[in-house]
């Protein structure tokens, strides 16, 4: 029983100190993208097909619904970003990982552009339903907040001379902000329920059918493989600039020649 | 592990780079009750750095580093309050007198005021321990940060470059202190570009290796 | 202990020798609160209408501005790392250094509200409440302000880097406070918010200082 | 002559080196702006009353806020001393680290206030007189900072005793850059503010440079 | 005032009071082309305060300062352009590397990077040109900035101790500057705390009192 436990255990660890080594992820990632990237495509392809030529029109707001298929993704990706960037400064602080240190470099810039895609993509489309491009709705303001959130971790990582630094500041405020989400999304709603009057509820966005969920839940789908593309390609390219005088690489470099 | 009354340092196969540069690696040495190192090198060669790993005030090392006997790591609060760190620049409160200064680091060890008084004094400061230290002059804030020296308690002393800016007259209290420290069986690493040879004390030399 | 109360007092003796320093916040607070009327015209009932909220950004960037410097000088003089290596104290060092910061510069703008709060013809009724959550609010802000403070002292960084990352923890204090306020002057009495801002208050007292030592190791090992 | 290109040179390569400095008046600005609802509710009429001034406000603190490290570093490091012994050049080199600072951190705002402005529901047709006026009062405000940052340069005081001597000079810019704001989102072209605001940045052009060079002698001498 | 091409440097009954302590008055000193002195005391004695005032870098004194007859105060900017004025601490922008550091000083007096790289050469940091300098270590930051003496055309060199930090090897290529500065004709006013003795300099001593 103990024993079994701490097969477990020691199995485990071997598999969390292979992804720890740069040298095996760098490998591993360079198999794994190819296929990555183009299970991505397909996904986004057909979603986009079907949800901006075949899926129904909406009955209220016409053609403009259509951008919720950018939209949602979008906007589900930026929140689950920030927890994913949080979680492996988490990792970094606790086990001194580089790789996941790197990760959360990597996943900041890429959080923050999504969460700038959510407020752009929101936005059009508020035009069309609102009337107005901005609207302080609650889940809104959240996602702006969040926004700063990310430009809090991106602006401190970079301030840092020494990168160690950097990346461990970066993750203390990634793991605060973290725990702080919560907390913000409620009082935002909070606040937002006070104010009612002011601005209009976002449920009053189309009631999904079927028909126009499938094409939804691909382009969901297909956007999560996007963000883990992405976020290999931009890992891959701070491995090689962190490691570029290691002897691992050197010799990768040699046998590609 | 054993609380043993006679401390001893040991620093093994110690390894540092900074940046793409290998700082020094594979440094070995033992320190006893008793022992004081000099670290020696050429500018860049590592000496700070080394100071402020045996201190815990910076991490990016492999290798180890052991106070009686277990790793500083490990028992680092207990290890803590065993040393006694001096920097390139004096820890001092530029808006405090340095009387008042020195009464923080004083009460950290609960010491009198008498003691400090008489610390300073013995630093030929008798008639400057009232002003804001930002008044005094280099060498004057060195004497001021040195006075600690006096009345700590620590087993360990980590100083960088303690003499500089303190005038010729200033070295014999300082060289003093350092003797007592010794004799008491307390341990002592300290960095210097002033010749150890001209002033005798018995000591232990560790050299860097010169930077690229 | 007997270092924590040196600490104390060695705190004690900064603040009152930089006495210039703990006025600036009240100077600041009470400029901005100037400057809205000059900015946005002096119609009193709309001034009314966003008085909690103007004197709430206010405060809060008051403070936000004056936690900078908590261990900026600590940090220039080196001292910061003579705390570091009394590991058993750190936590308690902290905590009296954002204590005293808070007295300093904190609760002068507790005291100070009522006049501001005139200034911008809030209803009377709706000062005690103001004063109460900021009292509650401002320590919360202090202890979140201090996190940031540790995190940028070792970047000769100005005061907006530190904005940058705190102002988004900022907020629910901000919401709750402003909206406390805001109750008040309708003459509800906003218990609720009150507790929250208390809540918050406990957490950050409790929980903040460990960050605030992780963030200062960092900046002296970097 | 070859002294203030190799200043530019050098002020250009540092603005750099700290990027991140630069987003962070841009960052503030925004966030400032974002709190201002989340303080006062989001009643739009409301909000678009008071946006001109709040947008002034916001943009007046950021750069107040930025221009204290003008000289801090340069203190710091004691490069002062140096420019000082090039008492010819001292005018040449005071102006062109103004500049410099102006284009990191005065023209980004200027660049996002459409945007500031639209989630505030400015009325649109304001937008342009707005980035005009930002463009003119900025340039003022960075130079009448400039003044401050050199008198507070030897005072390791944070950004707030600065403040609390340069925001009242930043009064009348804050005035005549709010109502020409104002103005334009009421229809009318308020050529009467901006040929103001035109004004006030040529004659700080001109004289703030003096005053600066006179207040890093003092710093210096102190 | 003729603009004599051998410039020579006059100290009048220069007095100066710090706060209420006299730190020296009635001090009188000719130097003419050619001369270095060496402006030796102890600690607080007065020779930092003494430096900045003959870099016009502080006023109140009574007294006078002669360069080349006339009183520094009537010809600042014209003196001012004479003078390379070295503190306590290295004049250097952290983040820039000791290459881009020098240019500006260069650019003050168009040298080519030529001559720059050389001249950190000369200094052994060679291979410590392209990294910022905070990453320098106390010696090597300092021989930056001493870097600037090998291709300085300034008649008057003011130096704050310029030897603090620099390691035994580090002296040599110092002197060898002094030495050029002296037989070019310039003058050299400088403190140090190491004895002047050891490094054969042809020089003058001005010793200040004691502060009580
Ligand atoms: C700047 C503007 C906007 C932002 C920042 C924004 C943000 C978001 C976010 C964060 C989500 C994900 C919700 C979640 O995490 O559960 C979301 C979902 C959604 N948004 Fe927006 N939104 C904006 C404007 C709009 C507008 C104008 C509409 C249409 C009226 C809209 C309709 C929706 C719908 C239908 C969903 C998916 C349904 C749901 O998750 O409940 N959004 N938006
Ligand atoms: N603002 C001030 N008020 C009062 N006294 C001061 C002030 N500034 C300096 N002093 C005193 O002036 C004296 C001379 O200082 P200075 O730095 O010139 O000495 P120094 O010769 O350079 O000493 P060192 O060899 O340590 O560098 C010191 O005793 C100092 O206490
Ligand atoms: N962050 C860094 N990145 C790269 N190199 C660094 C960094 N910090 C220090 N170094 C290098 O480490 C070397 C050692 O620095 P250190 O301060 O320990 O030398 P030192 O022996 O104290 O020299 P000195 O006698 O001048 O004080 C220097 O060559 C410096 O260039
Ligand atoms: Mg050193
Ligand atoms: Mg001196």
């Amino acid at each position: 029983m103990l024993e079994n436990k701490y097969n477990v255990f020691s199995i485990l660890k071997t598999w969390f100190h292979r992804w720890g080594s740069p040298p095996w992820f760098y490998q591993m990632s360079g198999k794994l993208l190819p296929w990555l990237s183009v299970l991505t495509a397909i996904l986004i392809v057909t979603g986009t097909v079907w949800g901006l030529a075949f899926a129904p029109e909406d009955a209220r707001q016409g053609n403009s619904f259509r951008i919720i298929y950018l939209h949602v993704p979008v906007s589900f990706l930026a929140l689950a970003g920030y927890y994913l960037m949080a979680l492996a400064g988490c990792i970094g602080l606790i086990w001194r990982m580089k790789l996941a240190f790197w990760t959360l470099r990597a996943a900041a810039p890429i959080g923050a552009a999504l969460t700038f895609l959510a407020l752009v993509t929101g936005s059009i489309w508020g035009k069309p339903t609102w009337g107005t491009w901005w609207e302080w709705d609650a889940r809104i303001t959240s996602m702006l907040i969040l926004f700063f959130l990310y430009l809090g971790v991106m602006a401190l990582a970079n301030a840092y001379q020494n990168s160690d630094s950097g990346n461990r500041a970066a993750s203390v405020l990634a793991i605060v902000g973290m725990v702080n989400i919560p907390i913000i999304y409620k009082s935002v709603d909070w606040w937002n329920t006070l104010h009612q009057g002011a601005s209009l509820k976002l449920t009053s966005a189309p009631t999904i059918h079927g028909t126009m969920l499938y094409p939804l839940l691909i382009m969901i789908a297909g956007f999560y493989l996007l963000y883990a593309v992405l976020l290999l390609l931009n890992l891959r390219c701070d491995i090689l600039a962190n490691e570029r005088n290691s002897r691992w690489l050197q010799d990768l470099l040699r046998e590609k020649r | 592990m054993t609380a043993c009354l006679q401390p001893s340092l040991q620093i093994e196969n110690l390894h540092c780079d900074k940046g793409q540069q290998r700082l020094f690696s594979g440094v070995d040495c033992l320190l006893n009750a008793g022992e004081l190192l000099h670290v020696s090198g050429e500018n860049g060669s590592g000496k700070t750095t080394l100071l402020r790993i045996l201190a815990g005030l910076s991490r990016d090392y492999t290798g180890s580093v052991l106070w009686n006997g277990d790793n500083i790591r490990q028992q680092w609060p207990v290890y803590a309050q065993d040393i006694l760190f001096l920097g390139h620049q004096p820890a001092l409160k530029a808006q405090l007198t340095a009387r008042e200064n020195l009464q923080w680091y004083a009460r950290c060890a609960d010491v009198t005021d008498e003691q400090i008084d008489s610390a300073l004094q013995a630093l030929g400061l008798r008639s400057k321990t009232d002003i804001p230290c930002h008044q005094l002059s280099a060498g004057q804030q060195r004497r001021t940060a040195l006075a600690r020296l006096m009345f700590s308690r620590h087993k360990l002393w980590l100083l960088d470059e303690p003499f500089t800016a303190i005038d010729a007259k200033g070295f014999a209290p300082i060289l003093q202190c350092l003797r007592l420290q010794i004799e008491r069986g307390g341990i002592v690493v300290m960095t210097t570009h002033h010749g150890m040879e001209n002033m005798d004390l018995p000591h232990k030399t560790l050299t860097l290796g010169a930077a690229a | 202990m007997s270092i924590l109360l040196a600490t104390l007092q060695r705190e004690w003796q900064l603040a009152w020798r930089n006495l210039a320093d703990a006025i600036n916040p009240v100077a600041f607070f009470l400029m901005v609160i100037a400057l809205v009327p000059l900015g946005i015209g002096t119609d009193k009932t709309q001034l009314a209408a966003i008085a909690p909220g103007m004197l709430w950004v206010a405060a809060l960037l008051a403070s936000l501005l004056s936690v900078d410097m908590l261990f900026r000088r600590d940090y220039d003089d080196s001292t910061l790392e003579q705390y570091l290596l009394l590991p058993n104290e750190l936590y308690g060092i902290v905590w009296i250094k954002v204590l005293v910061h808070w007295l300093f510069a904190g609760l002068p703008l507790v005291l100070i509200s009522p006049l501001l709060g005139m200034m911008l013809s809030l209803p009377s009724l709706a000062i005690p409440v103001l004063m109460l959550s900021l009292a509650l609010g401002t320590v919360s802000l202090s202890l979140i302000g201090a996190i940031g403070a540790s995190l940028t002292v070792s970047l000769r960084r100005g005061g907006l880097l530190i904005a940058v990352i705190v102002l988004p923890l900022y907020i629910p204090v901000l919401i709750f406070g402003a909206s406390a306020t805001v109750q008040a002057a309708a003459g509800i009495f906003p218990a609720g918010q009150l507790a929250m801002l208390g809540a918050f208050a406990l957490l950050a007292l409790g929980l903040s200082p460990l960050v605030v030592m992780a963030g200062l190791r960092i900046a002296v090992e970097s």
